[in-house]
Parts: C-alpha cells; structure tokens; sequence
C-alpha cells in the first residue's frame, strides 16, 4: 500500500488530497501514467515527485508504505 | 538558535531576526515578502498559500545547511506562511547574520532564490475577477531538467 | 513616511521597516549593523559613534534621493545610532522596500557602502587594551581624489 | 567669522570641538595651513571640508558667517 498526495492546481483538478493505492515495486514514470489514465485531466508528465518527502527522479521504483508526493512547480517566497 | 518554520500565524520579525544575532556577527540581512498589490497593473485582492508542510520545512532546512557551507560562520532563519494572506500582509521573512556584510547580502539572496526552486509551497492568487495557482501549474512549460536545479549538493 | 534619523536613542527595527511597507512592495530588504566582538581575532569591548548630525541626516536623505532616482518606485529609510554600544547593539538599520526583490537586495546594498562613503559618522572602537577611532583618522592613506566618490549627483 | 568644526581623532587632538575665527574670504586650503600651524599636531591635508553642511573643494572661498567642519575619513555603518 502507497500512499500518494497531491497539491495546490492538482489537488483541485482531482477533487482528492490523498489517495491510498495497492501499488509497490513500480517506477514513478509508470505510476504516472496509471494516474493519468484513472485521471485524463490530470497532467504529471513534467511534474516532479518526491518520495518521503526527498525528491525522486521518475525512474525511482516505489516501494511498500512509501509517500509519494506529486510536486507541481512551486511559487512561494 | 536557528528557525526553519512554516506556519499558519502571522510572523513575527522580531523573533526571526533574534533568533540569528550572535556575538560574532556584524551584519544581518533580512528580507521579508509581502504580498503586492498590483502586479503588471492587475490587482490582486489576496493570496493564499499552500504548503507540503513537513517537506517544506525539511527543504527550509537544507537551505539553510547549503549557507552554512557555502558561507561558514553565517547563520540563518527562514519562515514561511501558508494560509489567506491580504495586502501588505507577511508570506516570508529571511534573517541571515554574517561577521561581514557582503555576506549577508548573499546569502539572503540565496535563500530566496533557494526558496523559489526547492521548497514545496504554492501561491494562488486573487483578483477582483479571478484566482489562479501561480508556478505554472497546467505544465505549459516544464522545469528545463524535469525538476529544480539543484546546485551544491 | 521615509525616516533618515541620526539618534541616541535604540533603533526601533519594526518602526523602520513599517516606514517603507506600501500597497505595491512586495519585497522588504533591511540591513541591520550590530557591533562584532571578534574583529580579525581582535576583541571589541564596545564601540563608539559619534556625528555631525544635521549634516549627517542631509547625507542620509541624499542616499534615499538617489535611490530613488536609480530605482523608481523603491522607497528607503536610514537610522543610524551614535554614543557608547555594546556587543550586539544595533548602530545601523536600513530597510528598503520595492515591486520585486532584485531591487530592494540591490537598494539596500548601495545604502550601506554610500553610507560608509560620504556620512559624517565615526567609530571609536574600545578593546581591553586600548581604543582607536576607525577610518584612518591619522591620514596614514588618503582618498584618492581627496574626498569621497560622488556617483550618481 | 567662521565656525570651524572638529570631529573624532582631530577633535580629541586638539582639545576643541569648535573654533570661531575672524577669517572670511580665504580659500579652504589657505584655511588648513593656518590651523595645521596654530596646531603642529593636527593634519588636514587630506581632510575634507564641509561648508554649511555640504562637502566643498579645497579651492572654495570661505565666507563670513560659514560653517565649516572638517570631516576626517568616516567609518559610520
């Protein structure tokens, strides 16, 4: 079980801030496309993800009980 | 005692410049971000700001390690506000002491910009007739490497 | 209200930065200068300024007035403290506020290095063995065109 | 009359913080080789000159009723 949260546009897009789903042992990039499909609004393609709060390159597998965080470009400051 | 905070109240400067004064430091730079009112000549109403709080803080953190390697002896403190904001209000107050002031000077500069990259916090902005998540957020044009530059480490 | 003050008095940090916050700032640079115990190993017990005051406020507002001249729309205030400090005291703060952070970074940077330039104020440092006035008062070098550069005026 | 001005390490030099001079119509740097001879002690030749609170040249006249104030090299900030 993974856990994947979504922010600020995105999170708006899918109506969802979190979702729980019984992946593991899967790259990011797959995870993303799976996503996408579920959600044909959503883009991810260039959005960066962090796993456990560290960022993660989309080759990155995912593993059991991992927080998987879709990071769209940031504007604070 | 160096503070790497998001938070929900309003900031108080005060505590973020005290908390980087030391016997050793001359010069202390502080910047602070506020929210503007016209922005190319559209006027924003207020903001609101989101966060990954307990990434973000994490990633406030490592800012402030890259300065403390990049300018050793230099000592900082970043927080950042997250919720509605109104005009003039305080998003963001850097404090940066340094026994010399050119580094001060840079090493704020740093973080800001350091801010703008890595840490995960997003402002959406409201206008008399309209609000918009700034940053890009439909993916028109992608960060050039897939994510933030991330220099020094 | 833009303040270009000389006073004996503690600098008020909040007074000055409240002083430049306006509706189309959007970034708040404030330099602040504490007196440094370690200088090149050197230990400081306390410092002393002193002024010519009412040329030294002329000076002050003329640093405001050339940046706003260079850059427009930035709004500025110098307080500068004379009399005995200790270790940590604030002789100096200088808060800048602008549109955009570049300038205010900028702004703020030209105040300090003018100030140290052209405002009739000195420093008497105090150590455990002996004290001096700082800037060369014995004219062991002189400036090399026999008085401070004058850019911008 | 002038006032004349002393600050910092030439003020502690000579003793004084203000001078009144019955001088007018002398350039600032005839004013300097006066009081460097008056006070052996005392350099201003590289010292610059205010006159009613603005930085003058060496070669300014000095006219009754100035203010003038000898800034030695500052050190404020």
């Amino acid at each position: 079980m993974i856990t994947v949260l979504f922010f600020a546009g995105q999170q708006e897009l899918i109506g969802e801030d979190k979702l729980k789903r019984n992946e593991s042992q899967m790259k990011i990039s797959d995870l993303k496309t799976k996503l996408m499909e579920e959600y044909p609004k959503l883009s991810l393609q260039n959005t960066m993800t962090a796993i456990n709060e560290e960022y993660a390159e989309d080759d990155r597998i995912v593993e059991d009980n991992d927080i998987v965080a879709f990071i769209p470009p940031v504007s604070g400051g | 005692m160096e503070i790497y905070k998001i938070t929900a109240d309003e900031i108080d400067v005060n505590a973020v410049i005290n908390s980087v004064i030391h016997p050793e430091a001359g010069a202390i730079n502080t910047f602070i971000g506020t929210v503007r009112e016209f922005t190319k000549g559209k006027q924003t109403v207020s903001l609101q700001y989101e966060a990954y709080p307990s990434m973000a803080e994490k990633q406030l953190k490592r800012i402030g390690h890259e300065i403390s390697e990049k300018w050793p002896g230099v000592q900082s403190s970043i927080v950042h506000r997250i919720g509605k904001l109104a005009i003039s209000d305080i998003a963001v107050v850097i404090a940066v002491a340094s026994p010399h002031r050119a580094e001060s000077y840079e090493a704020s500069r740093y973080a800001i910009e350091r801010i703008k990259q890595i840490v995960p916090i997003w402002k959406k902005e409201y206008w008399v007739n309209g609000q918009e998540w700034i940053g890009d957020q439909l993916e028109k044009t992608a960060y050039p490497n897939g994510k933030p530059e991330e220099d020094s480490k």
